[in-house]
């Protein structure tokens, strides 16, 4: 048997769910398997059982032939079994050092300096460039990503999940990532590689398995697929995609920043110098690589961060260093970066929507709960929300969450929306629905200026394009006229484009 | 040997009710134990413990007695933990009202009752927001933790009472640390003729109905939550969330203060330094057991009330230390906190 | 219906009494009202309950009805302190019943008679003492706080050393707690590197210091000698017996009225005395021995009369 | 004046010692992730089980060693409730510390009944390296005890930063989720902490009533616990700041106390409230950047 890892009729029930019905996964050394499906198709739920971070209901695990009982991750890492969760499972304040040999210390004293060389032997061993001495809490997502990857080689994983790792990550460092992974594979590792994006899939992949709704739908090898297929098997439908109408350009002035500056977390220039303007009815995307001051960008036109000089107008009123409320009162829809930074997660679903708008369902400050329950059961519907107005919002999958953030944004006609990555780790059908929604909003004169990190997203659905590159926007170019090769060149830093000339 | 898993399971709805008696139980049944290696009957025990207090309609009305300092300051810790703001001040803050209650009641001599006992009840609420403004201003402005300042308060306003005390307040009468007496017009009138039940519990439940007023019905309410459960989410969402804070450490730290009032013009009518026997404290374990909803903490500050009483019933009845009482409250709070986890969860052998 | 019932207690001519504690009776205020009420029923003469650590936030006066309704005692005694005005009107509502409380205040009429802590007379003898045993000159007190009780055996302690070395340094600190031990120590070891070698220790953790640093010292309220054989050279006693005997006597004759009962509480009724020397006596200069046995006489008979100052002493007298 | 200084600094590094026992007991339960407001229980049964067994048994080495295995089951206790049940870390505590003081007070009246006078036994010796030269000699002629609790702070330090179990203890304090990925076992170390705190913690105690008092009294431990949760924070969770902050706090007591035995008129309320000021003060010039263990007061669970 050249299998390393076979699962076989693996059930998993929460509650009513049935996360996994009686699935068969096996993993051969030497390759990269992906496991592709939507959201909440169970693909996670089946690789945090193989970690040991879940037990199975049913089904058998073989490692190497032998059956095992996985009770925990030691268990998994004892097998030689790895995994790089979503979200990642770091030490902030300690030291890349400290997080790799985490567990793995070896003596009961610690020798830092052998510890250090271990690290930095294996980090050159397997191809992986990480800074030793920083502390996780300063790295990038990619940096902190390559010290999980590095983690689970440390403790000499034979076999390595990555759950969604690209979900994170910018065009570059995606590059990176294949690179090692690649690496890894022609070392004779055995790499399960979740996510829901075709092309890597495509791209990376030997065998691939598909999961929809709990249920194993099929395992197939690259070189006998393709794209459309692998849709046909997730989804159960071949086409999809938004077709933005005709460009157009713009009414009024409704947004604009007139040289914003902002600092980040650690007190470093994020924002320099930021000059522009939305109209009304056009959509600005704005592009760039991860890090290069979009976030500041948002919670700046979110009320977040203050700004420490420049100005920035809606509808020509003074909003400088206004607070949340204050945009919110002023009309302004936003959505967030990262949407549980912006549902609190045990309101209900109805009290989530509200929130924003308070005033509007209370009188005295006595709240109007049956007028709440009608505008949360409208939006519900307005929506395709898959949630009842009072469950608590936090055990609503990813793209629900995602459209009652939406929701939200919108229900008030907003004069200008603010939304940042609206599709992120959303599943396709999530993904559609939410572009359409952006699209909707434009027809209606709405001013959006959307940040995503998404390529394909930006190009399919901006009027116009501002390029970020280390806190300065280094040129706006049209819709029509962008490329992804003259964009990827302006967000690498090659390229400026004339502000006149877009 | 079979591995035991232990799973998420939450028990069925009608278990809920049954809680407190399974906790009482499994408490009775460890501390019988005791009882029993003292050579008495731990039934009778637990007679004078639990029942004895409510047998009788005058020790059943000490019990409310008891209970009213715990239902205001369970209110008061509720309102501030609901919001996210871990008020652990609510004992400094009741002798602060307590304070204020002391000092309005000696100068209001000649006032009448309808004046006079307004005024103290505005007084100790004033002066428990007061100090717990201090607290709650370092935390909202400067980011300094609550949790600790708040509890060092509640030493350093000690320190004040024993400076008032064996200073200006001296009681000029028996020399002894407490305030001279209020007036009589400044003392809460009994709700019960005879008996101590005094309008202290009235406030104690007007608290505890705003309480429920202020989570379940307003716009406030429904900020305060969303502060106290993510406050960054509120924030984006528009929510002033140090305003909130702020707007709920003082309030709660107004209720705190009705305690102190209560205390000083329904039982005491003066100050001494050990007017509060831990209420405070007391009042953060009532608003955990009740799980912050107004019903739970007025059933925690009612069977705090009671246990209080009985321990003393039992010691006096059975010539047993008082300690056995402490034992008992304390294995049977931590027992109960232990059963309304472990109701969510079931044993299985894998 | 209960599984039990207090059994109710046989009728018998001995009378009741209950004991009503605001602190645990290790306390050693109760704890010598406590030691007379057992002894009277040890000598058969009193039936004897008593509940404590009751507190000051306001359970004083509830447990004083619940027992004067159930248990009907004769006498209750207690201790008022913190709980004056509960104890009053609680005595008021039961006026069938002897109320004897430790107060700082007057007797109620009908039934509520107050004693104290009249040990200020012995306190002056151990300052006598102190005096002439200091070599450095100066001798320290450490008490809890400054209320009158406290007050007026330090100053009556001053006196007494004042009287035998006029020149005599009094060191007075107050650790404002009443349970604080470990810094009344520390209190007691400033004195000692402020110069003192006496030490009169009015709350617990003073004699450890004296221990630690081998120096004389006197205990406060029972005979301390045991806590340091060689170094504690007598202590203020108090004994509650004559106030217990007469109170139930005056019971028992049916003519108990409220009173101040303080000079039942006196060195002249056998309220208080000097605590024996134990080993120390060989170590105490003749005449100076002699000299307080003399005043203890003069006290006795009422020949000598210990001044009683409650104001609150100087740091340093 | 000089010996006024040398007996301030001497008393200080007394009345400091139980401090530092108990805050570090703190500091190993905080950095592992729970608040132990058991604390104060905790050390009152350390300075009631130190003194029973001392008692009875003759042996004082033997009373601190049952002090300090009751305070680890005291923090065992506590790990019950906060790290396995998971219960609320404030409420949790604050029944530990009212369930350790009950059984405390509850024996010592069954074992040694009701007295007059409090038994008491001999206390540790004092040691003095420094014999009777002047300044050095009288500053450290001190109890074993305190020169343990000093020595312990670099030991402490040294097992946080320098040991495997330190590193784990940090990872579990700041993120159990990546400890538990790590193949830390959360749970173990959690327990692991909570015993080591509570034995300091009831060493902090048993110093009280072995060394300074060879007796247990009532109110010996007299709100030094609480103290001890104000200088964990004022300490910032490091070991060299614990000894500052107790050094200080225990300090500015002996002060006060000295200055009255100079005659000084004190307002003594505010000399006493003083340290607590000055903790809030630091706090608030410390502010921000008081860094607490991330996943403090916060139960771990898996799913
Ligand atoms: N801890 C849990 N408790 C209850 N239900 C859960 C839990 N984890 C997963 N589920 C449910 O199991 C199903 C599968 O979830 P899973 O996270 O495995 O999906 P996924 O394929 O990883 O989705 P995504 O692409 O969004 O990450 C979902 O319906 C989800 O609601
Ligand atoms: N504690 C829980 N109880 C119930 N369901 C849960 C719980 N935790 C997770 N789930 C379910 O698991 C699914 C996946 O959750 P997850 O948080 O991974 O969302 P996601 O769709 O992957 O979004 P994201 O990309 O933001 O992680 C969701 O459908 C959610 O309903
Ligand atoms: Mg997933
Ligand atoms: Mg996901």
């Amino acid at each position: 048997m050249n299998f390393i890892v076979e699962m076989q009729g693996i059930t998993k029930r929460f509650g009513v769910v049935e996360a996994n019905q009686g699935i068969d996964f096996d993993l051969k050394p030497g390759e990269i398997h992906a496991l592709l499906g939507e959201n909440g198709a169970g693909k996670t739920t089946l690789m945090r059982i193989l970690y040991g971070l879940y037990r199975a209901d049913e089904g058998e695990i073989r490692v190497a032939g032998k059956p095992v009982v996985i009770h925990s991750p030691k268990d998994a890492i004892g097998l030689g079994i790895g995994m790089v969760t979503q979200h990642f499972t770091l030490v902030p304040p300690l030291s890349v050092v400290e997080n790799v040999a985490l567990g793995q210390e070896g003596a009961v004293t610690l020798d830092l300096d052998q510890m250090r060389q271990r690290v930095v032997d294996a980090a050159k061993r397997f191809g992986i460039e990480i800074k030793p001495d920083a502390l996780v809490r300063h790295l990038s997502v990619g940096e902190r990503q390559r010290v999980e990857i590095l983690k689970s080689l440390y403790r000499n994983a034979r076999v390595l999940i990555l759950d969604e790792p690209t979900a994170v990550l910018v065009p570059q460092e995606v590059e990176a990532l294949f690179q090692t992974l690649n690496k890894l594979r022609e070392s004779g590792m055995a790499l399960v590689f979740i996510s829901h994006k075709l092309n890597e899939v495509m791209e990376l992949c030997d065998r691939i398995t598909v999961l929809r709704d709990g249920k194993k739908i099929g395992t197939v090898l690259r070189g006998e697929t393709n794209e459309a297929e692998l849709a046909r098997m997730m989804v159960g439908r071949e086409t999809f995609g938004v077709v933005r109408p005709a460009e157009r350009r713009g009414g009024e002035v409704r947004l604009k920043l007139d040289k914003v500056n902002a600092l980040d977390k650690k007190g470093l220039p994020a924002l320099k110098n930021i000059s522009l303007e939305v109209r009304a009815g056009e959509i600005l995307g704005i592009a760039g690589i991860s890090g290069n001051g979009q976030s500041e960008l948002a919670q700046v036109l979110s009320g977040m961060l203050k700004p420490v000089s420049g100005t920035v107008w809606v509808d020509g009123k003074d909003m400088t260093g206004a607070s949340p409320a204050d945009f919110a009162a002023a009309n302004i829809g936003r959505v967030p970066e990262d949407r549980h930074s912006g549902v609190v997660g045990d309101l209900s679903v109805a009290e989530n929507l509200v929130l924003e708008h308070l005033e509007e369902f209370s009188r005295n400050g006595m709240m109007d709960y049956a007028s709440v329950q009608k505008f949360a059961q409208k939006m519900i519907e307005d929506f395709q929300i898959k949630a009842r107005p009072q469950d608590p919002i936090r055990t609503l999958s990813g793209g629900n969450m995602q459209k009652v953030l939406l929701a939200r944004a919108l229900a008030h006609k907003p004069r200008v929306l603010i939304v940042a990555h609206p599709t992120r780790g959303l599943d396709i059908g999530a993904t559609d629905y939410v572009r359409s929604k952006l699209l909707e909003q434009r027809e209606a004169g709405t001013a959006i200026l959307m940040i995503s990190e998404d390529l394909d997203e930006i190009l399919a659905l901006s009027d116009r394009i501002a390029v970020m590159y280390e806190g300065r926007i280094v040129g706006i170019v049209s819709g029509r006229r962008a490329t992804p090769e003259v964009l990827g060149m302006m967000m690498s830093g090659a390229l400026e484009v004339d502000y006149a000339e877009a | 040997m079979p591995r035991l898993k232990i799973e998420r399971y939450p028990a069925p709805l009608w278990v809920r009710p049954l809680i407190p008696v399974i906790s009482i139980v499994v408490t009775f049944l460890l501390t019988s134990l005791v009882v029993l290696a003292l050579n008495k009957n731990p039934f009778e025990a637990f007679y004078y413990f639990l029942i004895a207090p409510l047998a009788s309609q005058s020790s059943a009305i000490e019990v409310l007695v008891k209970s009213t300092p715990l239902l205001l300051t369970g209110a008061a810790v509720t309102f501030a933990f609901s919001a996210g703001y871990y008020n652990i001040g609510a004992e400094g803050q009741l002798l602060a009202g307590a304070v204020a209650a002391a000092g309005l009641g000696m100068v209001l001599q000649n006032v009448p009752p309808v004046l006079a006992i307004p005024i103290m009840i505005v007084g100790g609420f004033a002066a428990g927001m007061a100090y717990a403004a201090i607290p709650a201003l370092l935390k909202t402005r400067l980011d300094v933790d609550e949790v600790v300042t708040t509890l060092l308060l509640n030493t350093v306003i000690l320190f004040f009472i024993s400076f008032l005390l064996n200073g200006v307040w001296r009681s000029p009468v028996s020399g002894w640390p407490q305030s001279p007496e209020i007036a009589d017009s400044a003392i809460f009138p009994r709700l019960i003729p005879r008996t101590r039940l005094h309008l202290g519990f009235l406030l104690a439940w007007i608290s505890i109905g705003a309480v429920w007023l202020v989570f379940r019905r307003t716009a406030l309410g429904l900020r305060m939550r969303a502060v106290g459960l993510g406050k960054e989410a509120a924030r984006f969402a528009g929510v002033k969330v140090e305003q909130t804070m702020l707007t709920a450490a003082l309030i709660s730290g107004g209720i705190a203060g009705l305690a102190g009032v209560s205390e000083v013009a329904g039982i005491h009518y003066h100050l001494i330094e050990a007017i509060s026997n831990n209420f405070g404290y007391t009042g953060i374990i009532v608003a955990m057991l009740g799980a912050l909803n107004p019903l739970g903490v007025s059933l925690a500050a009612l069977f705090l009330g009671l246990l209080d009483t009985g321990a003393q019933t039992v010691s006096r009845a059975m010539g047993i230390p008082i300690y056995l009482g402490n034992i008992v409250q304390s294995a049977l709070l931590l027992i109960t906190l232990a059963a309304l986890v472990l109701q969510n969860y079931r044993i299985r052998r894998e | 219906a209960p599984a039990a019932t207090p059994t109710a207690a046989p009728k018998s001519d001995k009378l009741k009494v209950f004991g009503a504690f605001a602190t645990p009776i290790e306390e050693p205020w109760d704890g010598v009202i406590h030691a007379a009420l057992i002894k009277a029923r040890e000598e058969g003469k009193i039936e004897y309950e008593y509940t404590e650590n009751i507190g000051y936030s306001g359970d004083m006066e509830r447990i004083l009805r619940e027992v004067a309704e159930q248990k009907k005692p004769d006498i209750i005694f207690g201790d008022a302190f913190g709980n004056e005005e509960a104890v009053r009107r609680v005595a008021k509502d039961f006026p069938q019943i002897a109320f004897v409380f430790g107060s700082g205040l007057g007797p109620s009429d009908p039934n509520l008679s107050v004693f104290d802590n009249w040990i200020h007379e012995p306190a002056y003898l151990c300052g006598m003492l102190a005096g002439g045993l200091t070599k450095t000159g100066i001798i320290g007190v450490v008490g809890g706080y400054p209320v009158p009780e406290v007050n007026r055996l330090t100053n009556a302690f001053i006196r007494g050393a004042k009287e035998v070395n006029p020149n005599v340094k009094v060191l007075v600190t107050f650790i404002n707690s009443w349970f604080d031990p470990a810094a009344a120590k520390e209190a007691a070891l400033a004195q000692i590197d402020a110069g003192a070698d006496v030490l009169y220790a009015e709350r617990f953790g003073v004699i450890e210091a004296a221990k630690e640093k081998g120096l004389f010292v006197f205990g406060n309220m029972s005979d301390q000698n045991s806590l340091a054989p060689d170094l504690v050279v007598s202590s203020p006693v108090w004994n509650m017996t004559p106030t217990v005997e007469y109170v139930i006597s005056q019971v028992k004759a049916g003519v108990y009225t409220a009173q101040d009962l303080k000079d039942f509480s006196m060195v002249a009724k056998g309220g208080a005395s000097l605590a024996p020397f134990h080993a120390t006596e060989s170590k105490i200069p003749p005449e100076l021995l002699a000299k307080v046995r003399e005043r203890e006489q003069q006290i006795k008979e009422g020949l000598f009369r210990v001044d009683i100052d409650e104001n609150q002493p100087q740091p340093v007298n | 004046m000089e010996a006024f200084l040398v007996g301030l600094i001497a008393a200080t590094l007394r009345v400091a010692t139980p401090l530092i026992l108990g805050t570090l007991g703190e500091l190993f339960s905080e950095r592992s992730g729970i608040l132990n407001l058991g604390i104060e229980g905790t050390m009152f049964l350390g300075a009631f089980t130190g003194f029973a067994v001392a008692y009875l048994t003759g042996s004082l080495w033997l009373g601190l060693l049952a002090a300090v295995l009751a305070g680890m089951l005291a923090g065992l206790l506590m790990g019950l409730f906060t790290v396995t049940l998971g219960v609320n870390q404030h409420v949790s505590g604050l029944g530990i510390t009212l369930l350790m003081t009950g059984i405390s007070l509850f024996l010592y009246r069954v074992i040694f009944g009701e007295r007059s006078v409090q038994p008491s036994i001999p206390t540790f010796p004092k040691v003095s390296p420094f014999g009777d030269t002047p300044v050095l000699g009288p500053i450290f002629e001190q109890y074993l005890l305190t020169y343990i609790a000093i020595a312990l702070v670099p030991l402490v330090w040294w097992l946080l930063y320098r040991t495997s179990f330190g590193l784990r203890l940090r990872a579990v304090g700041e993120n159990p989720e990546a400890a538990d990925a790590a193949g830390v076992n959360v749970f173990r170390i959690r327990y692991i902490a909570l015993a080591i705190g509570g034995g300091l913690m009831a060493a902090g105690g048993a110093f009280l009533s072995l060394a300074q008092l060879g007796s247990f009294i009532f109110g010996i431990i007299a709100g030094r616990g609480w103290v001890c949760i104000a200088l964990i924070i004022f300490a910032n969770w490091i070991p060299s700041r614990v000894l500052w902050g107790a050094l200080l706090f225990g300090g500015v007591s002996a002060l006060q106390l000295r200055l009255q035995a100079t005659g000084a008129q004190l307002p003594y309320e505010l000399f006493l409230a003083l340290p607590y000021l000055v903790t809030i003060l630091a706090l608030v010039l410390a502010g921000r950047s008081a860094a607490a263990p991330a996943a403090l007061l916060k139960p771990y669970r898996r799913e």
